[in-house]
């Protein structure tokens, strides 16, 4: 355990965990622990390295809470969630292709920026949990008292002001208008077009398994041929990095923003191994 | 050292909006309904004994604190420079929605007003412009309140028939506009 | 004997449903806020020592009585519906926002959270913990949002500078360290 027992007062009640078990959503709607969150989980609860595995445990996290959620879509968070996850594909993919030979300066400056920015903001995240935590603690001492609210005994109460002196029936009705009239609706994204993205990494994986051995050299975007969805092109990339780390396939780059290059190195019957790291 | 029962009266008296019946102490303490009488007999003498500014007296049926009879005159000041002299917007739209949906409950003055209401409705009943007027049948059995006849004296109307009526209402081209784009929202 | 004024502050404070700021009481009482506040400690301390089962305390910028919390499991008997709901970890951490950065916008505490916050907002405001208290002088102005005397109350603290520093919060070098680990950064 990294994290000083110390810091974490909020105890992290175990909802996060929830975002990769699907579990919590059906009653937790409003109150979704976002992104950066999951993130936070992650690294301090698991302890993983995002290299490893977490970021395909990320997607298919993500991916869980939009199945279970597809009503209640939220634009934002859904953006919110790839640039986080562009930014995060971005990091493992300089870590995994050939060389930094071909990167500019400014690329490898930019990339450090990002990194930055999203450690501030997990460094953020993490307090502000943690003071939540304990405005909890204070809360649920203060509960245990309850305040005196009796208020005035019937023999000072004729001697309170008058509180409708000069109200007229007017004023009453004019108040009622005020609260009756509905506030307008805050502004709805049509989402109903947009289809659910029903595909993990595991399935993804198997798919590639299925297709690659004896089909030679072919391009990432051959792979993704026919995917209108970002989310699925991303979970695609994040098949094809993982069936890199088990030795499977290579992959090649012949330049910068030339087309991804994948082959089958694996023997015809290998048994791929890493099915288990997607269950979270 | 003071007994448990006797401190735990204590504390139920304190929150207690009302006088509190000995049946109920009694069964809250898990002593007999004439022990609870002379816990609070006994409560009561010791406050009288330290010359405390408040008493705990029998009163309707139940026993409740209030404040000593001697400093009647700082309350009275309390009464008349500590509170508000007049209706908060808050309260008046309070107010209008029991007035206009009585019967209802806190619960559903919460709804419309879009916020807590159990302070501003408490102040309102204390005040006798609004008093319960039953209950709701359904689960939970709800409270619910409606406009006192001292309500319709102050306001200077004979009924609830007087007050301007609700169809007056026109909504306004901008609450249109909303109801449409809410309504098209909802299509699929 | 009690002195006048102590016992007038206890009549008063009995007959209150609010905490009374120090400077009312001082007006009533005719004697200095300072004074008001030595009064009500040495009150409180009475009742410590007697063992009484309700308290005084200085909540949310004024002196109110309550119940002692080791009585809880009775008084929660008696008030059926009075326990609060606990708040969501989502909650939580949007009102340590709100409490630690206000006056703040919606937009800013969403980008603090990563996620759009209208929803948990929303919730806030209609608890009471949180309220409107301004608008942003710049383009767009924002409603700006800062917590509510109702949330110094829930919380049973007197101010905001009571609450822990935010630097306490603020994760140690290990936790940042496995932050940076994580995101891949100690290396190169």
């Amino acid at each position: 355990m990294r994290v000083a027992p110390g810091n974490s007062v909020c105890g992290d009640g175990g909802s996060p965990a929830g975002i990769l078990r699907g579990v919590s959503y059906a009653v937790q709607t409003d109150v979704y622990e976002g992104p950066v969150d999951l993130l936070l989980h992650l690294i301090l609860k698991d302890e993983v390295d995002l290299y490893e595995i977490s970021l395909s445990r990320i997607v298919d996290g993500f991916l869980a809470y939009l199945d279970a959620a597809v009503a209640a879509l939220d634009l934002e968070l859904t953006t919110e969630f790839l640039v986080i996850a562009a930014t995060l594909v971005d990091l493992k993919a300089r870590r995994l292709l050939p060389g930094p030979v071909d990167v500019e300066v400014d690329e490898e400056l930019a990339l450090f920026e990002q990194r930055d920015l999203l450690l501030a903001r997990l460094i953020e995240a993490k307090t502000f949990r943690d003071a939540g935590g304990a405005l909890e603690v204070l809360a649920q001492a203060a509960s245990r008292s309850l305040p005196r609210t009796a208020g005035l005994e019937e023999r000072f109460l004729a001697l309170a002001p008058d509180l409708l002196a000069g109200v007229t029936p007017a004023d009453l009705h004019a108040a009622w208008l005020r609260v009756s009239s509905p506030a307008p609706p805050p502004p709805r994204v049509q989402l109903d077009h947009v289809a659910p993205v029903k595909v993990s990494v595991g399935e993804a994986v198997e798919d590639l398994v299925a297709r690659l051995p004896g089909a030679g050299l072919v391009t990432f975007r051959f792979l993704t041929e026919g995917m209108v969805d970002r989310m699925e092109v991303i979970v695609r990339f994040l098949a094809v990095l993982e069936l890199y780390k088990q030795g499977l396939i290579e992959l090649g780059q012949a330049m910068t923003f030339g087309d991804l290059e994948v082959s089958w190195v694996g023997e015809p019957d290998s048994v791929f191994a890493g099915v288990d790291s997607y269950d979270g | 050292m003071a007994s448990e029962a006797a401190r735990a009266a204590e504390a139920i008296l304190m929150v207690a909006d009302e006088p509190v019946e000995p049946q109920l102490l009694a069964q809250l303490l898990e002593v007999s309904p004439v022990r609870v009488d002379e816990l609070c007999e006994e409560l009561a003498a010791a406050y009288e004994a330290e010359d405390r500014g408040f008493v705990l007296v029998r009163v309707a049926g139940g026993w409740r604190f209030q404040s000593h009879p001697d400093l009647a005159p700082y309350v009275e000041r309390f009464v008349l420079d500590g509170q508000p002299a007049r209706m908060s917007p808050a309260a008046l739209e309070t107010l209008a929605i029991v007035a206009y949906k009585q019967p209802v409950s806190r619960a559903q003055v919460a709804v419309i007003r879009g916020v807590n209401a159990d302070a501003v409705m408490r102040t309102l009943c204390q005040r006798g412009y609004v008093e319960e007027v039953g209950r709701d049948p359904g689960p939970g059995q709800a409270v619910l309140y409606g406009t006192s006849r001292m309500f319709l004296e102050r306001l200077g109307v004979d009924s609830l028939a007087d007050l301007p009526p609700l169809g007056d209402f026109v909504p306004g081209p901008e609450v249109v506009e909303a109801l449409e784009r809410g309504l098209g929202a909802d299509e699929t």
